[in-house]
């Protein structure tokens, strides 16, 4: 099976598993661990007698946001399904774009109409939150679609601002 | 007597202020917004009220409604923290008015130290250094007179600016008037109004800032001083005391200034008196911060007292129970904010529901915070969720254990500048002192590129992701067996587990 | 130098050991029973060893398993912490036999001290006050004599007793007789062995301890003293610093002595020195632990030092960086124990999952725990769950600052003692610091049964419990519902939502 | 409805509820509260803005332990499900009894044999926890009808250790 941390993508094999004692590898690397879930989302896990703490963020479905002591990792977990969903969804792939925020916030103002044609560092909507404006441009050459929020609104996070296309 | 306080604030304020309300006998009364039901500040008070929609002018900024609640909950005096009407001389009054004592200075103090060019003038009259400059000037002539007068570097401000727009750096005099004449331009385009001002340039600048305590039977204190140098987009985010680079001397000459600045305004309550401060520790008054500060527990905590006691005592119209001789600096400590925000992504705010939390404790450990786990912090406030404040005898041990706390201190689901406060640790010139209101800007690559690339830290990171997953789909796979009746998981982990010795 | 220590410990003080080594920068190993895997000492550390069974005989107790994780590890010294192998002198010389640093006094040290015969004997020689008594006596005429020189009240004692059995109080001369007959037959009956020992009997004894460090090269001083006489089943549960019945006058003797104890076995560490005082503050040595107690944090936070650093750099042949003029005590400070057990119920233990917890924050406040939501604790281990400390600058103010947070501390999912401990906080005779051991059974009534009914906060308690059935309910018919499409609830909660302003 | 708190048998009703907004009256007594989850199993109640933190814990299905800040109470609530229930249950009651330990540990000694008639104050089991031994007695005279447990054996709060009839 693969995993992707970050840009890497590992191969990780579980090669035996009794209770919390198990023996993967990872990349060819054999690791043997005594894992065990001790809080909601909190892994300990002791690995050549170090002790790590992990905790694990489940984003959606086969993605993770995971801690280490010192970093974040996003991870996905890419099994047959993943991978079968994914070859089928290439194809629709870089077809229109979604500008969202990645925090919630409130919509201050909106730069471009529906139908606008935007230069590349345009910037097409200002969301604020929490004392802080903070605005999103385009990067390419692109022309809105269509826009979904109104100024003033509050958003969530990852809510599609405007449709770029 | 004060029986019942209530408190027009939010957050770990709010709660810290309640906290010493509750040792003292006092009932505390929260205020609430629509987004602050379930906040900590409520769930901690006695008594709560609600006072209207989640954005602060509708409600933590709404005069009307505070009082309000506080004549219907029978409070006979009002803590307003620090923030939303902490320094509003207005509302100061308006308690006044309606016989309820507010926990902070006059109304004419707010005001005066309010104002720049009044509490400007104040200090001037009082003795008290301020940062050498100009009333606004209209002749480029002046202006080079007056530039030699004070001598560069100086800035050439413009009197309506803001944003800096206007302002012009001028190292050396044969400059001046280019600098003058290009701002003056910049400021009739931009403000409609050409009139500058020139200041001195403090190069390296440390912001130093004295706390004070002042009685209304005209006794007035000071508890030495707290070092905020380190900012980022001037918002302190580490407060130390002692400051690493004070002198005995120097210090006891700014807390003379500090208790004159405080007495310049009849002085009542607990305020903080700022420096700015330059590599020579020469000194210069900045403003006067007319209430508590966020960073007041690093001064509790050397001194040993209780400022928000203090200040309700002072209320209470009792007399000062400390002489200044009294006090002495015990040890050192360090306060850090920690921030629901991300550093990587330019400091953006990272509001959310706070998944786990696991607090630091221990020896020499002080955390004010007010977020719990299932909390969601909301969107219309300050993203600090706590203040983590150590003490040691030493700022070396000091800073040590503040690493240490910080290592054990994990919050998930939101962001935050956890790490990024552990790198101000370990950073050179933090560590060995040497640091002004420039060190964020000019160590940040230190601060945010920490890490190499640890392939093996990414293979724990796999493993614990891979283990919850394979769990998962084995409970579902288990699921299926156990309704089938063939499920012999229990007989086989017992097998396993007497297989272990 | 010390780079790596294991801690042959578990629970709070195992992770109060390795917190001060992380701040050293010394790699912390645990070690853990089978019953441990999830306890917070393994997670706090950098390293973690399985050493055996859930019960402490073969895990935290085996001399062997310890030593082997030590050497495969290659920790070069071992933290004992308190309990478990701590006063073992054996352990402590197969440390050094083995090349590990014990981080504790000598072997001699904890052996001298641990026999209660020989501590008595060097104590005498050393010039120290022990509580006046006799050796093993045989005739009914000696003893008479013998109690007559030490002076009514006497306990007489059986040598070789334990549990009560042949023990005697005897208040007036004339009753020697007849106790020392009936003691020798009970003991006889119990033991075999009918030799009786007479010792002075303290009527209202304090518990009142000494904190001393002594370096390798025979430095050696003192911290102050602890009271400890809030005791249930001779368990300590509240300590507090300075001690309300204390002098300077009898502190400096005491800690003098204290000094001169700790001299007498050449002692290198931090140890305890224990006395018995009387109303009149006569004070008697009682016996010395070679260890750190559990309520060593009381004296680190009045008197400003990391006892755990200090014994670490003792271990590593440093000179004590600490001279007895250089100490002071600042303000007060109170430690209580949070035990999971049931105060109603005799305190029976109360093992289980921790459900929930809200920990107390704030000013002057330390918290020194190990569980966690989701922990379970264990059987096998003492059911001690955390220890609250706080300061204040008075003793006034330390009671009401541990009263604010002991409001505040939520531990859900087994009974615990916190109101208990509340209730001797408000307790007439603690506040007014006039207490001595008896002070629990003294005011049994007054500490347990604290309550008024209170119909009004039942009605609270229904009123959450109704409210949470009732959603239940509703969830399961809204589900219903929805499977129906027929749910409006969204539509209905906006509007709800929408009337309320 | 009604509800069983200690010894007291309150009748609840609810009158109104919106959202956060209830009013309901006990015992003839009506209380206008607004009441949130905050935590798992964590209320914040405000009434007559009083406010209040209440911890719920649900031993089992309708009965709980409640934790106001200066007292705990067990909880049953009495529906109309619970009354039926009662009512069948009435004819069985006092037929048997069974001795457990209201808190996990291990069982030291069984002082008796099935078939043994014991006297009342008689010590039948002892079970030790956390460094502390506890000694179970009857009440009555009594006959041991079964033990559930061997000596040695590790159990559970409220696990039956001997039946006495």
């Amino acid at each position: 099976m693969e995993i992707k941390i970050n840009d890497r993508i590992a191969h990780v094999e579980m090669i035996s598993r009794e209770e919390d004692r198990v023996i993967l590898s990872i990349d060819g690397r054999k690791y043997e661990a005594d894992i065990v879930m001790v809080e909601n989302g909190v892994y300990s896990l002791i690995l050549d007698n170090k002790s790590h703490n992990i905790e694990l963020i489940e984003l959606e479905n086969k993605k993770y946001l995971v801690n280490t002591y010192s970093k974040s990792y996003n991870i996905d977990i890419i099994d047959a399904e993943t991978k079968y969903l994914m070859s089928r969804r290439k194809d629709d792939a870089l077809e229109e774009t979604v500008i969202s925020s990645p925090m919630p916030g409130k919509v201050v103002k909106i730069m471009v109409n529906e139908g606008d044609e935007v230069k590349a560092g345009d910037t097409v909507i200002v969301v604020s939150a929490m004392k802080m404006e903070s605005e999103y441009k385009v990067k390419t050459d692109r022309t809105i679609k269509s826009i979904k929020v109104r100024e003033g609104q509050t958003v969530n996070s990852h809510q599609p601002l405007i449709v770029i296309e | 007597m004060i029986k019942k306080v209530l408190v027009a604030n939010r957050g770990e304020i709010a709660v810290r202020v309640m906290r010493s309300c509750r040792e003292m006998g006092i009932i505390s009364v929260a205020v609430y917004s629509e987004a602050d039901r379930r906040a900590m500040h409520v769930r901690y008070a006695d008594e709560a009220y609600f006072i209207g929609p989640s954005p602060s002018s509708e409600s933590y900024l709404n005069t009307d409604k505070i009082i309000h609640a506080a004549k219907k909950s029978g409070a006979d005096a009002i803590h307003p923290g620090y923030g939303f009407l902490s320094e509003n001389a207005a509302f100061a009054g308006r308690c006044l008015e309606e016989g309820i004592v507010f926990i902070g200075p006059s109304p004419e103090a707010i005001r005066s130290m309010g104002d720049k060019i009044t509490s400007r003038r104040l200090m001037t009259e009082a003795g008290i250094p301020v940062v050498p400059g100009t009333e606004k000037i209209n002749s480029e002539k002046l202006a080079l007179e007056k530039a030699r007068e004070i001598g560069c570097p100086v800035m050439v401000k413009a009197s309506a600016g803001g944003g800096g727009k206007g302002m012009r750096l001028v190292k050396n005099e044969k400059d001046i008037v280019g600098a003058v004449r290009s701002a003056r331009s910049e400021a009739r385009e931009a403000f409609g109004d050409d009139s500058i001002y020139i200041e001195k340039y403090i190069e390296s600048p440390h912001h130093i800032e004295f706390q004070v305590l002042g009685d209304q039977h005209g006794n007035i204190i000071h508890l030495f001083e707290r070092e905020c140098s380190v900012q980022r987009r001037h918002q302190k985010i580490v407060e130390e005391t002692p400051s690493p680079v004070m002198t005995q001397k120097v210090r006891e000459e700014m807390g003379s200034f500090a208790v004159a600045a405080a007495r310049a305004v009849n002085y009542a309550g607990a305020g903080t008196v700022e420096f700015i401060v330059d590599d020579h520790l020469n000194y210069y008054f900045l403003e006067m911060n007319t209430r508590l500060q966020v960073e007041h527990p690093i001064t509790e905590r050397v001194v040993g007292v209780d400022l928000v006691k203090q200040q309700i005592r002072i209320a209470n119209g009792e007399t000062l129970d400390i002489r200044q001789d009294e006090l002495l600096q015990f040890g050192h400590a360090i306060e850090c904010r920690i921030y629901a925000e991300d550093p990587e992504q330019n400091f953006m705010p990272s509001p959310g529901v706070i998944r786990h939390i696991t607090e630091p404790l221990g020896l020499g450990v002080r955390h004010d915070g007010y977020v719990y786990e299932g909390y969601e912090i909301p969107l219309f406030y300050d993203p600090m969720m706590s203040k983590l404040i150590v003490w040691a005898g030493t700022r070396k041990e000091a800073i040590a254990r503040l690493r240490r706390a910080l290592y054990s201190y994990k919050i998930t689901g939101v962001k935050t500048n956890i790490r990024f406060l552990e790198r101000i640790m370990e950073c050179p010139d933090f560590v060995n002192g040497q640091y002004n209101t420039h060190f964020v800007d000019k160590n940040i690559d230190f601060l945010l590129f920490p890490e190499k690339h640890d392939e093996k830290i990414e293979d724990v990171a796999i493993i614990a992701a891979f283990i919850d997953y394979a769990t998962k789909i084995k409970k579902r796979e288990d699921k299926i067996f156990s309704k089938n009746g063939k499920s012999n998981w229990k007989d086989c982990g017992r097998r396993i587990s007497f297989m272990r010795y």
